[in-house]
Formats: C-alpha cells, structure tokens, sequence
C-alpha cells in the first residue's frame, strides 16, 4: 500500500484526520496527517517533504511557487470565545481588537463582570492567527513589516485545543478557535451581532471566516491525487459539512 | 589500677565468631599493644573499647567491657565515652579542613565557641603531638597538604585536644616510612606519662620497642597477655611462641 | 546543651524536608493513579487511536514506543559501549583526544532536548531527506542518550577492579580478550543499567521525538513511517482537555507511562542483582 | 601435610608439547585483531564528537541570519518579540533564568535535606521504601509532571494568589522544583554514600554528634558531587520544555512579577518552530544558540566554583 | 646463571622517585625477597620485572631490565614476557568464573582450544599448587566459593598453567591466616624446583624461611642484597641491621 503524507495546519487536522480515517477504510492506501502548523504545511509542501499542505489561511504570495497548485477544500469560521461562566453573550469588531491589543482590561467595560480579562491568542505563524489578525485588522508596522498588534502579554497556547483548554477551564479567558472545533465546553459569542453559524458565514454577516487550503505539487503523485478527489468529490464534501465546516462548491 | 577491664566478651559480625571470650585488663598510663596474625581479631577488640563497632551493622556483643569499673554499653551517652576514649586510625584521616579546624574540631562539637579557649586547645594539642613547630605558621591552610607522618601526628592532636584519658590507636604507623614511625613513637613515649594507651599492630618489632604489656590473639582468641618482656622472651602458649620466633605469621 | 538543641533543629529539618519530598511524590502519584487506574483497561492498552471511531486506546503509541525504544538503543548502545571501552581500557588518560572526546560527550549531555528536536528536525529530517519517521526520530534521540550510556558504562567499567586486569594481563592476555572475558562480563550490570536508563529517557521525552518523528497515530509498518509514542500522545492529550472523555485518556496515558517507569525500574534493579549473583 | 602435594617436579618433565607449540606459535604473530579493535571503538569514540561539531555547524549555520539581521544586543537586550520585524528574546533569557533560579532555591535544600535523611537519618526499612520512589519519579516523563501542574498547581495559585489566570512563572518554578527534586537527591545521596566511612569514624571517635558530623563534615565532604547534582538539576530545569509549556502562559512580555504569564527560551522555539520560516526560523536557531551558551556557562561556573572550594 | 639482571633502574611515578639506580642480579631456580619497610619501592620492582607497570600512567623508567641476557623493554612482545614471567598478587584475585576456567584462561587467551590439551593442563597445573585433591570433585563451580587460601593457590596455578619460567609475588600470603599461609609456603618450596621465584613480603621472618636470596630496600634504594642467611645474621649496611633487628620498620 502506499502512503499519502499530510501535514500542517493544526485547525484542517482535525478535518483531515477525519477525512483520512474514512478515506482509509475504503481502500488500501494510508494517509498520514501530522499537525504542525499551517506555515509548516506549506513549506513542507514546497519543499516536498509532505505530499499535500494544509493551510488554514490564504497562502501568501511571498510562499507561492510555480511547482505548487492551491486547492481551497472548505471554508472555516474563527469563533472568539469565552468562558461557559462568562455572560457576555457579543462583542464588537472592536472591543475584540481592543482586549486583544490590551487596552481593554476587564469584563465590565464590555458588559460583563466586574472581572479581568485573560486573552489568549494561538503562536505566532498559526493560520487561525494570521487570519484572525488580518480580518480584525490587529496588524501594525514596525520598520514597514507587518506584525502582530496582539499584546505581548496575551498567553500563548499552541493548537486549537490548547485554546479550548485554556477557555474551558479560566472563566476570565477568552480566545479564538476553528468554528468547527466548538463544542459546549465554551461558548462562542456573536460578533457585531452575528452569531458564529455557517449560515451566518455563507450570508456572510459573520465576517471572521478563512479557507483551508491544500498545497501540492503541480503532477501529484497518483496515491496524493487520489486521495484528493475523495475529499473535493460528494463523499468528501458530505463529511467536511457533517463535521461543521462549510463546503466548497 | 586498670583502666579498662574486658570480661568474657564474645564479639560476632553476623556469623562471624570474631571474638571469643576475651578476659583482658588494661592498665592506667601504660602502653599495651594488641599483636596477632591478620584477621585474628585486633581492630574488632580495640573497637569496642569506644563502641565504635556501633556503628558497623550486626554485630552482636556478649560479655563486657569497664571503663573504670563501670560497663560502657550500659551507659547510654556514647559521645561522653569516645571524649573520654580517643582514636587513632590506621590511615591518618584528617578532615577536608583546615589544619586549625581540624584540632578544633571536637570542642566545636562540643559547642565550645570561645575563640580563646580554642586557639590555647590548639596550640597545646599540636605542641603534645610533636607538630606545633612544624604548622604554626599554616595553621589555616589544609590538612591534606600534610605529609602522612604529620597528617597521623595532626589526627593524635585532634585526639589530644578534647582531653581524653585513653588513646586508641590501630596500626597507626603502618602506612608510613620509617621515619615517620620513629617520629610517632617518640611521640608516644611522650604521650604515655599521661594517657593510657592501647596500640594495635602487626610489627613484633614495634611493640616490642613501645609497649609496657603485650596481648596475643589467634584467630579470635586471646591466648597470651602480660609484660611485654615475658611474651616475647618466655611465652607460655605454643602459638605464642611460634608466632614471635617467626614460625609464621 | 546548645549543641543539643541544634541537633534537635537539624535533625527536624531533615525530617522536614524528606516528609515535603515524600508528600509532594505520593500527592502526584496518587493524583494521577487514582484518576488514571479506572480508565486503563485492556480496550485501552490494546484498541487502536481514532477520531471518528469509538475507540481511542493507545495501542498504535504503545508500538511506536517500541519501535522508537528498540532502534535507538540498537543505534546507541554498541556506539555508546565502544566509546566507553575506548575511554577506559584503550586511550592514555589525559591524552588530547581523549579530552576533545569527553568534552564533547559532556556537552552533549548539557544539551537540552529542545536542540535536539530543532537540529533532529533539521538535518534528519529536512536535510538527509529521512522524512517525519522513526528513523530520524531514533537517530535524534540515539545522539541524545549517547553521553548517558557512556557515562554509566565507563563508570561500570572504572568499577571493575583492577586486580582482574592485571591478573589478566599477568598471564599474558591481548587487551581485547581481557575485555571480553573479564572486563565486560564484570560491568555487564552497569550496561545493562544504561541501556535500562536510556530507555527511561527515550520514552519520557516528548518535543525532541515529535520534531522528528512526528504524530500520527497510526501504527508504523516500517521504520520510515512516522508514529507517535505515549509521551507525545500525552503531551498532545493534555492540549485537548476538555470533555470528560478526554480527561479519563490523559490520566489513563499518565498511569499507563509511570507504570512503564515502575517496571523500567524493578527491572533494573532485577537484572543488576541477577548479575550480581551470576558473576560469583 | 606433604603428602597433600603432588610430586610437581615429575609432572613438569612432562611438559606438554604440543601446548608449548600451540603458545610458541601464538605468541608470534602480529596482532592485527588488537589493531582493528583499537580502530573500531576510536572510531565509536569520534561520533560522539562528530554529533557534536554537527549540532554546533548546524545551530551556528542556521541561527546565524538572524542574530545579523536583529543585531547581537538587540537580540540578547530587546525585550519585544514581533517577528518578523523585531527579535528580542531578553524576557525570555530573564524567564528562562527565573524560573530556573528559583526551582533550585526552592528544591535544592529540599532535595539535599531528603538525600541525608536517606543516606544517614532514615531507618533502613524506611529509606528501602523510599528510594525506589524517588527513583520513579525521577523517571517520570516531564509531559505528567507538566499534566500535573497544569490540573493541581495552575489552579491552586488561581485561588491562592487570586490572580485571573495561574500559568504563570511561580507555577513554572514549583513544577520545576519537583521536577529537580530525584536528580538532585539521587545524585545527593550517592555522593554522601561515598564519603569515605573514615571521616566518619574520625568524627564519631571525637565524641561529635550525628549531626555535627553531617553537616560539619559529610556535606562539606560530599560538596563537589552535591554541586554536579545541582548542576544537572539547574540544567534540567533550564532544558526543560514541554512541561513549562504547560503551565507558563508562554506570553512574550517582560513579566513584572513571578505571577506573571512568561515564555522560556525553551517554550520560545518548541511554540514558534513548526512556524518559521526565513529570518524567524533563523532566530529560533539563535535562541537555541543562546540556550547552549546559557548552560555551558553554568557548568563551568559550578565546576570552577567547585575546583576553587576544594583548594 | 641470572635469570633477570636489573641495571641502573631509576624509576618515577610523576615526580615521585620510586626507584632510584637498581642494581639486582636474580638468580634461576632460587628464592629471591625483597624487603623493606612499606612504600619502599619492593612492588614496584617487582612489577617492572614483567612491564606490569606499563599499566599504570605517567610512569618513566631508566636503566633496563634483561631477562636471560635480552632486555625486556626493547622486546615489544609483552604478552609473551608476561607468559614467561607469571605473577602471583597480594590479594588473590580469581576472575569470577569456574575453577577450571580460571586455570584454563591463560591457554584460551592463547586461542588454545583443544578440550584434551586443556583438561591436562588443569589438572597439571592444580596438582602442582596443590589444590587438586581439595577441588577435583567441583571444578565447574564458582572460584569465589574457595576460601582465601585456596583462592591465592588457585592463582598460583593459573600462573603455572601458562608454563611460567619466572613465579612473581607481592605479599602473596599477608592477607591469609597462618595456616593458609603455611601451606602457601610448603607449596612454594616445591615450586622452587622448578622456578625462579621473586617474592616481596613484609614479613622478615617469612623472609628468613623460604628465601635463598635478599634485598633489602629501603625508601627506593637497593641497600644491600646478597644470601639470605648472610643479610640476616651478618648485614653490611646500619639500616639494613636496624631493619632486620627490629629498631625500626
Ligand atoms: N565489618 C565486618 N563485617 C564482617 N566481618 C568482619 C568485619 N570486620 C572484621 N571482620 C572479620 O572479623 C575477623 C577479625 O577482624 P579484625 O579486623 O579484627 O582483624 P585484625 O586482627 O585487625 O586483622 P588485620 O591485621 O588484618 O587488621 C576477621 O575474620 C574479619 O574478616
Ligand atoms: N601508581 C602509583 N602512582 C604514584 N605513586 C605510586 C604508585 N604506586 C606506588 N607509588 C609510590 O611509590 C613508592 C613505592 O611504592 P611501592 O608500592 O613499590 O612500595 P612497597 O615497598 O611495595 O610498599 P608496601 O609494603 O606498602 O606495599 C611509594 O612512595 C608509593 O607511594
Ligand atoms: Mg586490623
Ligand atoms: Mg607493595
Ligand atoms: O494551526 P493553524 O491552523 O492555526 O495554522
């Protein structure tokens, strides 16, 4: 049997790991998903250690190249969520920004109680991050490169889940997920007034949403390119819906 | 009058019968010497003069033994016992201190503090041990820049500093040169006007030279004690006589 | 008297801080094995990993760890070994090269594991082509358990008395011969102490092993497929904490990773007094 | 007596030939195995040093780029991390220092109190029982005692100090401190153990206490080894990476207080590793790069300090 | 006719002048002590004789040493020196095998693999030192189950078994009790028939039983030499008189 190498972004894993275990038990070849980051993803791509890189936000042009073919699998919502304890039920654009620049400190000037608030961003690189960032505008320049405006003093968790984690078990935190990793564990308030749902996402009134991209090469190999069209074909499709992302096509 | 008396003492390391039945009295302010083939049984009775074979594990001991009429492993204060009783090793060993904190050592121990006291203890005992001209003006570098003839002289210092009656001393010169020896038995020709001093070693020759009384073992048994003039010229026992004509041994 | 109270002072202190040491171990351990214990059942041990499916035993991590455990050893050992005999019975002490080498293998233990995972995923990985696999896993971490295995050895080797060398050499023995009968076979206990004690190290390691070799959970068919061992499983658990399910693995993974330990230990210390009685 | 010898001189007239032969020939020849043997383990010997020249090439070669582009002190003294515009990693250095600092104020009087307790206090049953335990857990794998900060220490300084979030540098330090804790007493005890009995006695003999004569003389004795204990303790904890994850908050700001969020040099490069690419992977390398440094220096310190002590 | 002339031996340990300008003729088939107080140099003498010293670092030798007329110190054959010239230690050192791998080991280290051939050995070689009748019914047991003085014949036949010319023994019986030591010394009287034997030992008396020849050293120099009988009763030298009269050492 052949093996189809996968490896990146850590919000696609989960999707992915879903997809290759179906995908698995309908015929011979093995898919190995290894989730390392979405910048990982690509530069394995790139580089050809990994057969297919996934990238939970747009690929940028600095990391385009001629042997390598974007394909955009589904679309994803960033939820921002909170606490299971916290009240606060929605949040502007711009109280988001401002909690995560630092300059809003406590629950209360959103609405909440009178308590501190503890951000929590994913690492820098992270796919759900940069996009997070761009769509938020939590962007600045130093010395004319783009860097983060999140605050230095926000925590850092690696992975989705340790986001999850984090929020589920602090009642001041808040933090940003994949929308299709939410469970009732946190809560995931609504933005300028839009709850976090596909439809919402495909209306388009919940703007925070991103693709997840996979790079290969140009000529995949035939174990790669089959592997794909399962996920691309209505088996694929069908899943990636099933599991609360939005389908392409 | 004897300063020690050993009655009936029965001495086992686990099944080992190291000592059987030894009744032996040693006399005040002389010297006796303990002599005998290896593994007769020397260091264990000289051990237990100041329950230093406390510290080795199962042993067991039968009989006793009295210093000045009173049963050392009845009393309980084992310290008060080795102040009274001194040890001399086979290898000198000086603590990893200074030549001043070594002789200090045993008063400190005590709790003595008064730098007056302790500097006068320690200029007496290195003048009694044949050391002070050799040391004083390096009292304060370490001991273990001695040579082994002034490290052994510096442990009798030590011993001498915490007054006691008794001096212990197990081969204490047969891990030095001649000279070194000669040195240490001029020494303990001082020494014995004032301490009673029982001496453990395996040359005929030096305790014919140096002691007052002479004790035979074999194999754990003390077969011959006495002068040290009638052991050596007029032996009762048949071993005796063997062993100090060189029939073996 | 006032020494009697400072012995007294002394002496609680050093009570004091044995009980603080022994209520900190039994405290975790009974943390984590009262939690853990419930959850480990044979399903667990011996069911595969799945997202989707029910299961989620850690079988496929139980064999990476195997795997990852058995070729870094292979790797490490003779290496090790052979470096150890070469400090002790073959080169001058104090030579250059013997310093340049014992410099380096005393650096390589200061190295923190982190280097390795970064240089690992470099140069194994990336550079040499080898992939997220085994393989460069078991180099990585061969490279990173080296310097335990030579200390151990040499120290093994340094305890075996002089006396049966020289008797050796005394009737006329090459050096290599006096290893083999004599030297080695008296050390064995020692080796196989380092061997045990890397083990340890290798399981217990979790960032310099995914850097290299990877997580995926499936079971590795080859030493070129990537797996991922019961540490990093845990490590990967402990990032996902949130339904209870999860909980009960992480804890169960814990439980199943200090009882390696416990039996990594006892055997230690089975096969040192097997030796012990073996050697006469 | 005699009779139990055998008559040797008429045995030795029989000396046998053919072994007189076989150890002539023997003793002949040129001992090319030796040679080969001699070869085979400098060879084993060098790959320890080729790793390390490896390590080093590619540690240098990679980390290099970055600290050009930021600038030696900016690296080291520049206290904002904003990839890929500005790389300074001094919170980190300061965390990384902190953390491990106060592990070893915390767990090494602790570990070296345990370690006489075991050596000289504890009866034998007593520290039969204990010492297997200690040995466990100085095998446990550093991701459970991370798991075990996380769930028991991070929630416990939430409440204690009632502080908003407890990933912080004091949860970093108490995990550590326990985590130092069976290296340093292994490698403690071993060394009091090895004292030679004779300072003992020599003490005993002067009527001194059992505790006069462990701290005035045992430790004093046992310092050097004590002091590699504490040197492979430090250098855990300065090594140390997932658990520290775990329980830091990992935040790149220059902590104001030990309940402050913090990231470690360690935390710095596994987080930001899978990421990088360019001038921000270079500057993970440089980090490592600084993290060698770090714990190469502390070693020769110790054993500086160490060699000074001892004259 | 000399077995071993040694000429103008200077020898150092690091700075530590051991041995200072030998001059020690060794006659064949005799007897031969050396003795002198501890740290005088006697084993290191005798472990120039077969390049045991070799193994010990920083050691630099002037003079040389001729066995049967050829220097032992241009001949780089070592291994074969040290078949030709056996050494029996203080301690017994048995390896921790079987008794009759102990014996055999000399001829296996030779590739010597003939089963006859060995077994005849073994039994010459423990006939000669006296063990066979003790050992014969339990050669494939332990070595470690005989008692010291079986233990230190056991070595001496592992010694005769390689067919030694030359016996080499430091203090061969000082760690044994009288008896063993005795029958030690009845077996090297047999093995004086057959070898050259050299023997340091601290015991004059031993000394003056079994030796046909002595040397006396002293703090590295060779003060005298020449029969026994005459050092003894007749010495040149003062220090040796001291020596062997008991004034000091
Ligand atoms: N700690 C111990 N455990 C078990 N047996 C011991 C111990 N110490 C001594 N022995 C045994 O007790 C016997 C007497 O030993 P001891 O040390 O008293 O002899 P010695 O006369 O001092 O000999 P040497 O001249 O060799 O010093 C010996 O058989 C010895 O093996
Ligand atoms: N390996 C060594 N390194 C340095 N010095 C040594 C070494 N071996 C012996 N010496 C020194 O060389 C001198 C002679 O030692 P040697 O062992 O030959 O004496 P010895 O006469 O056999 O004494 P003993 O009767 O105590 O066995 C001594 O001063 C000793 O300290
Ligand atoms: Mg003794
Ligand atoms: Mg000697
Ligand atoms: O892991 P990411 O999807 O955030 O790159």
């Amino acid at each position: 049997s052949n093996t189809v190498t996968v490896s990146g972004s850590t919000s696609v894993s989960g999707i992915m790991e879903v997809l290759a275990e179906k995908y698995q038990a309908t015929q011979q070849d093995v898919v190995e998903v290894q989730s390392t980051g979405s910048s990982a993803g690509i530069r394995a791509a790139k580089e050809g250690t990994s057969m297919i890189g996934m990238s939970s936000r747009d690929v940028k042009d600095s990391e385009k190249n001629e042997v390598t073919q974007e394909i955009v699998m589904a679309m994803d919502g960033i939820a921002v969520a909170v606490n299971n304890a916290n009240q606060v039920q929605d949040l502007s654009i711009e109280q988001v920004k401002k909690i995560y620049m630092g300059e809003i400190k406590n629950w209360k000037e959103v609405g909440g109680a009178d308590q501190p608030i503890v951000a929590v961003t994913r690492e820098v690189g992270s796919g759900t991050r940069g996009a997070f960032e761009d769509i938020m505008g939590l962007t600045r320049k130093i010395n004319d490169v783009t860097v983060t405006a999140i605050s230095p003093r926000a925590q850092v968790g690696s992975g989705n889940g340790a986001i999850k984690t984090l929020v589920a078990n602090n009642p001041y935190a808040i933090g940003f997920i994949s929308l299709g990793s939410v469970d009732d564990s946190l809560s995931a308030v609504s933005i300028e007034g839009a709850a976090a749902t596909k439809d919402n996402i495909k209306s388009g009134s919940y703007g925070i949403a991103r693709p997840f991209v996979l790079l290969v090469n140009n000529q995949p190999a035939d174990e790669a390119q089959q592997f794909l069209d399962f996920i691309m074909g209505t088996n694929g499709q069908a899943i990636v819906a099933e599991e609360g992302y939005i389908e392409v096509n | 009058m004897n300063k020690f008396d050993v009655n009936q003492l029965d001495l086992h390391y686990g099944d080992t019968h190291a000592l059987k039945g030894i009744n032996l009295p040693i006399p005040e302010k002389k010297v006796t010497a303990l002599i005998g083939p290896s593994g007769c049984g020397k260091s264990t009775l000289l051990r237990t003069l100041n329950r230093m074979n406390d510290l080795i594990e199962n042993v067991t001991i039968k009989g006793d033994v009295k210093l000045e009429g009173k049963d050392i492993y009845q009393d309980r204060n084992v310290a008060a016992l080795r102040m009274k009783v001194g040890m001399v090793f086979q290898k000198a060993n000086p603590f990893p201190m200074s030549i001043y904190e070594n002789v200090a050592y045993g008063l400190k121990a005590q709790g003595i503090r008064n730098k007056k006291i302790l500097d006068e203890t320690v200029e007496t005992a290195l003048r009694s041990a044949a050391l002070w001209d050799e040391v004083s003006d390096r009292l304060n570098s370490p001991a273990f820049g001695l040579s082994g003839g002034q490290q052994q002289r510096l442990c009798i210092a030590r011993t001498i500093a915490i007054q006691p009656d008794v001096i212990l001393m197990d081969e204490p010169t047969s891990a030095l040169d001649p000279i070194a020896t000669h040195k240490i038995e001029e020494l303990m020709d001082e020494l014995r006007k004032k301490f009673t001093i029982v001496i453990v070693t395996h040359s005929m020759a030096q305790a014919k030279r140096i002691s007052d009384k002479t004790a035979f073992f074999w194999m754990g048994e003390l077969v011959e004690h006495g002068d040290t003039e009638q052991v050596f010229s007029a032996p009762v026992d048949e071993r005796t006589r063997g062993y100090v004509n060189g029939d073996f041994g | 008297m006032r020494r009697h109270i400072e012995d007294k002072i002394a002496l609680s202190l050093i009570w004091g801080g044995a009980g603080l040491t022994i209520l900190l171990l039994v405290w975790m351990l009974w943390h984590i094995l009262s939690n853990g214990l419930s959850h480990v059942s044979w399903e667990f041990i011996s069911s595969a990993y799945t997202t989707v499916g029910k299961t989620s035993g850690i079988f496929s991590m139980i064999v990476s760890t195997i795997y990852m455990v058995g070729l870094s050893i292979a790797i490490a050992a003779p290496i090790g070994i052979m470096t150890a005999l070469y400090l002790t019975e073959y080169a001058k002490p104090g030579s250059k090269l013997v310093k340049v080498i014992r410099f380096c293998t005393e650096s390589l233990a200061g190295i923190p594991s982190i280097i390795y995972g970064l240089f690992g995923m470099t140069f194994f990985v990336v550079t040499l082509g080898l992939g997220f696999s085994i393989l460069s896993g078991a180099l990585t971490l061969a490279i990173l358990i080296l310097p335990v295995i030579i200390r151990t050895t040499e120290e093994a080797l340094i305890a075996v008395p002089q006396a049966y060398r020289e008797a050796s050499y005394g009737l006329g023995s090459s050096r290599i011969y006096t290893i083999w009968r004599v030297v080695l076979p008296s050390a064995m206990p020692g080796i196989v102490t380092a061997v045990i004690l890397s083990t340890g190290r290798i399981i217990g390691e979790s960032a310099p092993v995914f850097l290299t070799a990877g997580m995926v959970t499936r079971i590795p068919e080859s030493v070129m497929d990537s797996g991922r061992t019961l540490t990093v499983h845990l490590y990967k658990l402990t990032q996902e904490l949130f339904t209870v399910h999860e909980w009960n693995q992480a804890y169960a993974t814990a439980t199943v990773l200090i009882v390696l330990v416990l039996l990594i230990n006892l055997m230690t210390k089975w096969i040192a007094s097997r030796f012990n009685k073996a050697s006469y | 007596m005699n009779q139990t010898i055998a008559a040797p001189a008429q045995e030795f007239e029989l000396k046998n030939s053919a072994l007189l032969e076989a150890l002539s020939q023997s003793s002949q020849k040129v001992d090319w195995v030796g040679r080969f043997f001699n070869l085979l383990f400098l060879l084993s010997a060098l790959i320890g040093v080729l790793s390390v020249a490896t390590i080093g090439y590619f540690l240098v070669l990679e980390g290099l780029p970055a600290i050009q582009f930021a600038g030696l002190s900016n690296f080291l003294l520049g206290v904002d991390w904003y990839p890929p515009a500005l790389y300074g990693i001094g919170a980190m250095i300061v965390a990384s220092v902190v953390s491990a600092l106060g592990a070893v104020i915390i767990g090494v009087p602790v570990a070296i109190l345990t370690a006489i307790f075991l050596a000289e206090v504890a009866p034998k049953w007593l520290a039969n029982i204990i010492r297997p335990a200690v040995e466990l857990l100085a095998g446990i794998p550093s991701v459970v005692y991370g798991f075990f900060g996380l769930v028991i220490i991070v929630p416990a300084i939430e409440s204690t100090f009632n502080v908003p979030a407890g990933s912080t540098l004091l949860a970093a330090i108490i995990v550590l401190a326990v985590m130092i804790l069976p290296t340093v007493i292994t490698i403690a005890e071993t060394s009091i153990r090895a004292i030679p009995r004779t300072y003992k006695e020599g003490s005993y003999a002067l009527g001194a206490s059992p505790m006069f004569t462990i701290f005035k003389v045992m430790l004093p004795a046992a310092r050097s080894g004590i002091l590699a204990g504490v040197v492979l303790g430090v250098a855990r904890a300065v090594g140390e990476t997932m658990a520290i994850i775990m329980v830091m908050g990992n935040s790149t700001a220059m902590p104001g207080s030990l309940l402050d969020s913090a990231r470690s040099l360690t935390a710095n490069i596994a987080l930001e590793m899978s990421y990088a690419t360019g001038i921000h992977a270079s500057s993970l390398y440089s980090t490592g790069i600084v993290l060698l440094v770090f714990v190469m220096i502390l070693n020769t310190s110790l054993v500086v300090l160490n060699r000074k002590r001892v004259k």
